[in-house]
């Protein structure tokens, strides 16, 4: 059974900033509390804070946390420890960064009992082989066995929470959980953790960016914003008449505008890219030229300037795979790829230079891709030293240019790629491949990491520009919902074969592929009710199939 | 309107995360980011600089004469740090090691140390074939052993402070090698480096831009270590008559020359030691604390 | 074992060979460069060209280089690393003499090093920025930093001389109880932990560090585990391929690089077999030492490398 | 004062020689150093043995004579046997001394060997020796190390089968040797010690540092300034052995500055003789006059005037040579103390107004490639059994160890008649002038003769002085007890 949750007066500091500032709340037992907010607003570090916890760097300078009658902040370390995943239970952002890759699932499952002694290894297990049944995971009795990078990152987001589960908490903290999963994904899980947290009654803390997903799960909502409090209310309530103005921003920006190309209309369109019969995979290359791991299979693929082209699939279908290939990352291992009418070599060393800066790839992780050490400065101004010469007062001139258009501040132009969050970085990799005045943006999930409103921004200056300059995208995402707000057409693509194509005009006109409807059917609408209603729907459909 | 909405929501988005400041070109700030036991071992390290540097101007005994005195003489007003097994000034001999020990073993380290990062960026940056042979030949190296590598040296090219900081680099660049190596590849698989492929950009510039700044901080750390080595290592090749001739003598060789004196507790043998461990600590720690180096890891996580 | 090990290994010990052969040739070259050669050197002072020349055709010298070089190839093709060039005694049982004197000395040394060097890494890096791992730290250069032979003359000043509780030398002849050995190996064991202690200790700590930050171990925190239980049950699983590289180039050491222990504890190890074959330039025996550094490294290194792969699931369920 | 005590038997002792390697030999004609021949005389005898004045005296001979120093006749001991039971007989002899004359046994006493035109078992127990040229040393040279006798045949040394006061147990070349009393020894009541453990340390310190621990009774080479620290600890004892050893300042005749002789006195006047006694030796040394010939020698010629420390004359006579800029001087380490000494030389050089740019080299490869080859460098030589034989070897124009490159006829013509010589006192006065020419002419400067210095704990008795070198002209074994 939950406990309350009582915050008063919260404040956490890193260094002279406040990361949060005097943060108040309470949630009910067994009721669902959703924290809201962009990237870098602070619901992460608040979420921590709520078990006593501060990241390295961070200190909680102030107010107290109560969970039932336990003042969390006054305990010292061996009572956290005592409180912690028995008490309150944590669901990382990240399943898969937060499981240790040496050590099988079952341990790590299992391991909260083991720490707080709650039962035996064999009752645990037990425990936990029900919880995955639970969860509705596959084969519940032989996953415990494997490691985590032999399970789908949904199956792990879903056994993280039956590791969070297994010690009976009182309050569960959910942190994004869902973000990295495709649709088809995100809905089981969603599923799943509500199912679960309803069933035991359990006191939960949501944490999310995504509107949709938060109206489905919580029974009130608290929007933050730059670690301080904008609205606190119920659901229903701030979904139908938000009070504040964010909270009023936050929800327009999270319908979509159509955002359309003025040259898609035109008559003659000239046709910039070409990919006929590509096939492309890993690993080493046999006697037929064919690589080891095959991963795509005779793709199709015309992008006409000026044009979008959104290619969705679930997790693994090969989407990055296409844009490495048409990058010249991969080498193809059979077809090939025309620019601009002439035939582009595999390799990326045999490319010209001219070649290489009209193609641009905006990368999937938008941490990895940005060079620790360089300044943003100086990241933004390689690639305009290297194509086009410049130098200077034009140099800096430019990359103030390039900030602003990703609505970027200046003053990130000196810090390192450490000092921003998630969205600030996306954008960054989005000015990089701007800065090279390109004619094709391969745009690998460039706003999965963003909230509502900055995402929004984001696709308004990517349509912006297709208007203005011509540039056209590849844009590769698993959110339906986006895709078909900025892109002509749509590439629907599983284990790495092309299953359709559908142009805008016929979005909303069927019949389509199934995966597509399916696709289509899974993407979370902002009111309350619709995951139960899919749920209705789903039984529906399971009773009626079984006679 | 829309567009300046998200514009101030961009601005405000991180107002946590601390400014990190351009290097502002004063010394005095830069100096407190050492720390108390970096700024000591800075003192130290200054001090063994100066001592080099300005020491044989400043002793009044010349360069230690010989035979005016007994041998392993303890500490006393007219020597200062006693005397060594031929009766010469320690404090004098000390000083003048100081150079060849600093200046030796430091452009060995750095030697070692460069080389052997170039080419672990070679072989990271260009690929399977350059890694491989590049890899097994270092290997190669290392199943030889120094003695001989250093008899050869002799041989070859005769004995001289240059071709001994060259040795000492060759001995120690398959240590660095492998160390640079593994860091330098787990680097060149991330996507800023591909970033910078896909831009077209060469090898030296991935090498040296992309991936070396990178693997700045672990390969410092390795320097510290390996400083400790080289300077070790002075000692043993001076005994093969390799490098500095007589009577100028680095400190490794000061201990291993007054190693009698060990017994008697005496000064000629402590105080070389003395040093050596005083100098490396002091290097150590200086890398250690280097400004900057902590809050760039604190980046990374 | 399964594949990915099975295939590691093949390939390492087919690119032992090819290393040992270039090894060969290196060591062979670098031998036939040297000035003087072996009935020079055994000679000294007394060599007049005529005996120089009789002892020459007496090792066998007379021979063209290449020739000779073929000659203890094919010998070592066939497991004889043949006759001595100076002693005209087989080599092999020079070799068979000492070889497990030093790999006696190394595996005790090994045994108390590697405990010591990871329990002091481990330790640093749980709490990291503390005292206690500066102090650690900065003894560890301390102690490395002082010369060897130093070390060593000062541990036989005063525990043999002044104490007299170990012997100054290490007899391994005389070696008949387990008490026995260890008197007379503390010294030695204690001087060589003195050098390689240091280097295991700081790479332990760094690898220990790096997966400290990592996010999985915050996780483990949030479920409430002592930092004991973070460090030993998750840290270290994940640390253990760097770790073992570590511990395999230190190790590597306890060969080849003990001369001066050896010489100063009189202890008859093959490093000084070695040693005194390059002084001798007696190739048939600096070359089969040099293969059995060369064999004792790589083996190190590929047991590290399995190690790595064996602690990683990823690579051992491929 | 030993002298005075009657030896004890028994007892176990262990030795600590200089050197250990793969290398160490029980072959008599291989030996190289120390160790070697401290190792074969254990197992060995030679026809007849050397006294504290270098004196030969009969061994396995019980007698030798000559009447024309050419022909010479020994008579063996009767009742002599190996370690193996054979008894000595003529042919062993014939065969020890003979097979130094084979190129393929690779001796180093080929060039002493070389002199004997024949040798022959002339009765049961007689063998006569035919020189090519009269030699009256022929006993001396017989008495040396390498001359000692092994078995008729033998080839495999490593059995160590001689006459030897002890019996080989065990030897591992670089690792130790272990050896027995021998039981059926023919010297009366000798050897007294029942077993004897010999290693070589190669580390001066280790070696001095064993023997204070105990673990040690008797060790060689001790360096002169460990010897306040033997002394100083109860229970220990050095023992000194002044002889002919010395290292040598080479300026070559034929090539280089030494072919000025005005730079070749100079820098004989430049040597401080004193100071280098004093601080390079500790005193144990004896100021030595750019002769050969030491002191503890019987033909060592007290009447040359010595030369001394004249910055003076050394100006003068350098100014004189015209010999500008830096003139490089090779050391090593493998010529005792010569480093020292070139740092020394360095020193008054410089007051002198001259330049001397040290090379040390490694020891490794020094005889082979530096000494004999730079022009102006160090060398090292070893106590010799007698004078003849080391102006031999080092001063006669042909000698292959020529170092200075120094040719003089009338030198050759003199040593060929002193050889000859039985006069003693003619013999004397021919030396003198031998050395006389040396002090004058070559390129040798011998500033000092060493002395050899040993450890030992203070039980150890029976050890006196042979100038051969350290540990009793390596002849220890035979002559030492443990007090009880
Ligand atoms: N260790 C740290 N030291 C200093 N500042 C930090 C640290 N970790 C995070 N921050 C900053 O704190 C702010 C809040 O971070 P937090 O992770 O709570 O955001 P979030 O709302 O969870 O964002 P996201 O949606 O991207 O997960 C950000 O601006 C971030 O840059
Ligand atoms: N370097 C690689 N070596 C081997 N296999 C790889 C490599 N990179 C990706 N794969 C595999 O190729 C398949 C397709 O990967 P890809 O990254 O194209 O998927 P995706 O559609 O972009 O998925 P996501 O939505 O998760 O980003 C996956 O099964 C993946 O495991
Ligand atoms: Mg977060
Ligand atoms: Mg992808
Ligand atoms: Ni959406």
């Amino acid at each position: 059974m939950g406990a309350s949750l009582t915050v008063q007066g919260l404040c956490i500091c890193a260094g002279t900033s406040t990361l949060v500032d005097n943060l108040s709340f309470s949630v009910q037992p067994g009721e669902v509390l959703a924290l809201i907010g962009e990237s870098g607003s602070g619901k992460t570090t608040t979420a921590l804070a709520l078990m006593g916890h501060a990241r390295d760097g961070c200190r909680i300078s102030g107010g107290s946390v109560r969970i039932g009658d336990t003042d969390v902040l006054a305990l010292d370390a061996r009572a956290q420890r005592a409180l912690r995943g028995r008490t309150v239970a944590y669901i990382a952002q990240s399943a898969a960064a937060s499981f240790n890759p040496s050590r099988t699932i079952m341990d790590q499952v299992v391991e909260p009992t083991v720490i707080h002694g709650l039962c035996k290894r064999a009752e645990a297990e037990a425990k936990a082989v029900q919880l995955f049944r639970e969860l509705a995971l596959p084969d519940p009795q032989g996953i415990g066995a494997r490691y985590p990078h032999q399970v789908s990152g949904g199956q792990l987001q879903r056994l993280m929470a039956a590791m969070a589960l297994i010690g009976d908490p009182d309050l569960v903290i959910l942190d994004e959980p869902t973000t990295a999963l495709d649709v088809t994904t995100q809905i089981e899980v969603l599923r799943a953790f509500r199912r679960v947290v309803r069933e035991r009654r359990a006191t939960a803390v949501y944490v999310s960016h995504d509107l949709a997903v938060v109206a489905q799960m919580a029974d009130h909502i608290l929007v933050l914003r730059n670690g301080g409090m904008r609205e606190l209310n119920a659901t229903a309530q701030i979904l139908a008449a938000p009070a504040d103005d964010y909270t009023k921003s936050l929800l327009a920006a999270a319908r979509p505008v159509v955002r359309t190309s003025a040259k898609a209309a035109n008559d003659d369109p000239e046709l910039l890219l070409e990919v006929r019969q590509l096939s492309a995979g890993y690993g080493p290359v046999d006697a037929q030229g064919r690589p080891a791991k095959p991963i795509l299979e005779n793709i199709d693929l015309k992008l006409y300037r000026g044009q979008a082209i959104g290619v969705i699939g679930e997790s693994g279908s090969g989407k990055t795979t296409l844009a490495r290939a048409v990058a010249g990352l991969l080498k193809p291992s059979h077809g090939c790829v025309l620019f601009h009418g002439r035939e582009l070599k595999p390799t990326l060393q045999q490319r010209e230079r001219d070649e290489l800066r009209r193609i641009q790839i905006v990368f999937q992780m938008a941490d990895t891709a940005l060079n620790p050490s360089q300044t943003i400065e100086r990241i933004l101004a390689r690639p305009l030293q290297f194509y086009k010469g410049l130098r200077g007062e034009p140099l800096r001139k430019r990359i103030r240019e390039l900030l602003d258009l990703v609505k970027l501040p200046q003053t990130v132009a000196g810090r390192l790629p450490g000092g921003l969050s998630g969205g600030q970085k996306q954008r960054v990799n989005l000015a990089r491949a701007l800065a090279a005045d390109p004619d094709l943006i391969l745009c690998d999930e460039v706003t999965s990491a963003l909230d509502t409103v900055v995402g929004a921004a984001v696709l308004d200056l990517m349509a912006e520009l297709r208007r203005e300059l011509g540039v056209s995208y590849l844009f590769i995402s698993h959110d339906l919902h986006t895709v078909r707000a900025v892109c002509d057409e749509i590439v629907v693509m599983q284990h790495g074969k092309k299953l359709a194509q559908v142009a805008r005009a016929d979005y909303d006109r069927g019949p389509h592929h199934p995966y597509y409807e399916l696709l289509a059917r899974s993407v979370p609408e902002l009111r309350c009710g619709w995951l139960d209603e899919m749920d209705r729907a789903a039984t529906a459909t399971a009773t009626i199939a079984t006679p | 309107m829309e567009t300046s909405t998200s514009s101030a929501v961009a601005n405000a988005a991180v107002p946590a995360v601390p400014v990190l400041q351009e290097r502002r070109g004063r010394l005095l700030p830069w100096l407190g980011g050492f720390g108390v036991s970096g700024l000591l071992g800075l003192a130290v390290l200054v001090f063994w600089l100066l001592a080099a540097l300005l020491g044989p101007w400043l002793l009044s005994h010349g360069t230690a004469a010989m035979g005016t005195s007994n041998v392993f003489e303890p500490i006393s007003a007219a020597h200062w740090l006693g005397t060594d097994y031929l009766g010469r000034d320690m404090l004098a001999l000390i000083i003048e090691g100081a150079r060849y020990t600093i200046g030796v073993a430091l452009l060995a380290t750095l030697l070692a140390s460069g080389t052997g990062t170039t080419l672990a960026l070679l072989a990271a940056a260009s690929g399977r074939w350059t890694d491989a042979v590049l890899s097994r030949g270092l290997d190669t190296l290392t199943a030889i052993p120094s003695k001989m590598f250093a008899l050869i040296m002799v041989a070859g090219f005769g004995s001289s402070v240059a071709m001994l900081v060259v040795t000492a680099a060759i001995i120690y660049v398959p240590g660095a090698y492998r160390m640079a190596r593994s860091l330098a590849v787990n680097i060149n698989a991330l996507d800023y480096v591909t970033v910078a492929r896909t831009r077209g950009e060469g090898t030296l510039y991935i090498m040296l831009r992309e991936i070396l700044p990178n693997i700045l901080g672990p390969m410092l750390a390795d320097l510290g270590l390996r400083f400790v080595y080289v300077v070790l290592l002075l000692a043993s090749l001076s005994f093969l008559g390799l490098g500095i001739q007589p009577p100028a003598a680095d400190w490794g060789s000061l201990v291993r020359e007054n190693i009698g004196a060990l017994a008697m507790g005496g000064a000629s043998v402590i105080v070389p030691a003395l040093a050596i461990a005083s100098l490396t600590i002091a290097v150590n720690l200086v890398i250690d604390n280097l400004p900057g180096r902590a809050a760039r890891e604190r980046g990374k996580l | 074992m399964n594949r990915v090990i099975l295939k590691l290994l093949g390939q390492r010990i087919a690119l032992a060979l090819l290393s040992l052969l270039a090894v060969s040739v290196v060591v062979f070259s670098i031998t036939a460069v040297l000035p003087g050669d072996a009935a020079q050197e055994q000679l000294g002072q007394d060599a007049t060209p005529e005996a120089v020349a009789a002892l020459r055709a007496q090792m066998g010298l007379n021979v063209p280089a290449p020739e000779r070089y073929a000659k203890w190839l094919f010998g070592m093709l066939k497991g004889d690393p043949g006759l001595s060039a100076t002693t005209q005694m087989p080599v092999a049982d020079l070799v068979a003499s000492r070889l497990p004197n030093s790999l006696l000395l190394a595996a005790v040394t090994a045994l108390f090093s590697v405990p010591i060097a990871l329990t002091l890494g481990i330790a640093s890096a749980v709490w990291r920025g503390s005292w206690f791992d500066r102090i650690a730290s900065t003894s560890a250069v301390a102690v490395v930093s002082v010369p060897e032979f130093l070390v060593a003359t000062l541990a036989v000043l005063v525990f043999a001389v002044k104490l007299r509780w170990l012997p100054a030398l290490s007899f391994v002849n005389d070696i008949e109880s387990l008490g026995q050995l260890l008197r007379a190996f503390a010294m030695p064991v204690l001087v060589l932990c003195c050098v390689i202690v240091a280097q295991m200790m700081r790479m332990t700590r760094a690898a220990v560090i790096d997966q400290l930050e990592a996010p999985y171990i915050e996780m483990v925190r949030l479920k409430g585990a002592s930092p004991m239980r973070m460090v030993l049950a998750h840290a270290l699983p994940n640390a253990v391929g760097p770790i073992a590289n570590a511990v395999a180039l230190s190790l590597s050491y306890l060969l080849g690089g003990v001369i001066i222990v050896e010489t100063i504890f009189n202890y008859p190890g093959i490093a000084k077999l070695m040693v005194d074959g390059v002084s001798q330039r007696d190739m048939p025996l600096v070359q089969t030492c040099a293969m059995i550094f060369c064999c004792a490294y790589l083996i190190l290194v590929t047991t590290a490398d399995i190690f790595g792969i064996l602690a990683n699931p990823r690579l051992r369920h491929r | 004062s030993a002298h005075a005590q009657t030896p004890r038997r028994g007892g176990r002792i262990r030795v600590a020689g200089a050197t250990a390697a793969a290398t160490d030999t029980l072959d008599p004609a291989k030996q190289s150093n120390q160790t070697d021949y401290s190792r074969c005389n254990m197992v060995y005898n030679g026809l007849t043995s050397l006294d504290g004045s270098l004196t030969p005296q009969p061994a396995l001979a019980e007698s030798f004579t000559t009447k024309d120093a050419k022909t010479w006749v020994f008579t063996l001991r009767k009742g002599v046997t190996f370690h193996d039971g054979k008894s000595l007989s003529p042919a062993d002899v014939v065969f020890s001394v003979m097979r130094h004359k084979d190129p393929a046994t690779a001796s180093k006493a080929k060039v002493l060997a070389d002199q004997i035109e024949s040798a022959k078992a002339t009765g049961a127990n007689e063998v006569t020796f035919v020189l090519t040229a009269p030699n009256a040393d022929l006993p001396v040279i017989l008495g040396t190390s390498h001359f000692q006798i092994v078995k008729e045949g033998t080839t495999d040394f490593n059995a160590g089968i001689g006459t030897g006061p002890y019996k080989l147990k065990e030897f591992k070349p670089g690792i130790r040797s272990l050896v027995v009393r021998n039981d059926a020894y023919w010297k009366p009541g000798k050897p007294y010690l029942d077993e004897i453990e010999f290693v070589g340390i190669g580390d001066e310190s280790a070696r001095v540092n064993a023997l204070l621990s105990g673990g040690m009774d008797l060790v060689g080479s001790v360096n002169p300034r460990s010897v306040d620290r033997v002394k100083g600890s109860p229970g220990f004892g050095i023992f000194v052995t002044q002889s002919g050893q010395y290292s040598d300042l080479v300026m070559r005749k034929d090539v280089g500055p030494g072919a000025n002789p005005d730079f070749v006195l100079g820098m004989k006047h430049l040597f401080d003789r004193e100071q280098m006694k004093k601080t390079i030796a500790l005193d144990y040394a004896v100021i030595g006059n750019d002769q050969p010939i030491d002191p503890t020698n019987r033909f060592h010629f007290a009447g040359l005037p010595q030369r001394a420390f004249d910055l003076d004359k050394a100006k003068f006579h350098l100014q004189k040579s015209g010999i500008t800029g830096k003139v490089p001087m090779v050391a090593s380490p493998a010529a005792l103390y010569s480093v020292e000494m070139s740092l020394l030389l360095q020193q008054t050089a410089q007051r002198a107004g001259l330049e001397l740019d040290i090379k040390r080299m490694p020891a490794d490869g020094y005889w082979s490639n530096h000494w004999l080859n730079s022009h102006v460098g160090f060398g090292n030589v070893n106590p010799r059994p007698s004078a003849d034989v080391l102006l031999t070897q080092f001063f006669q124009s042909g000698a292959a160890w020529n170092e200075s490159r120094w040719k003089s006829e009338k030198f050759d013509q003199l040593l060929l008649a002193s050889r000859a010589e039985t006069d003693l006192a003619k013999r004397k006065q021919m030396y003198a002038d031998m050395q006389t020419m040396i002090h004058q002419d070559a390129g040798i400067g011998i500033p000092l003769f060493l002395a050899s210095i040993d450890g030992h704990t203070s039980k150890l008795k029976g050890l006196s002085p042979i100038p051969l070198g350290g540990l009793m002209g390596y002849n220890f074994a035979e002559n030492v007890w443990l007090e009880a």
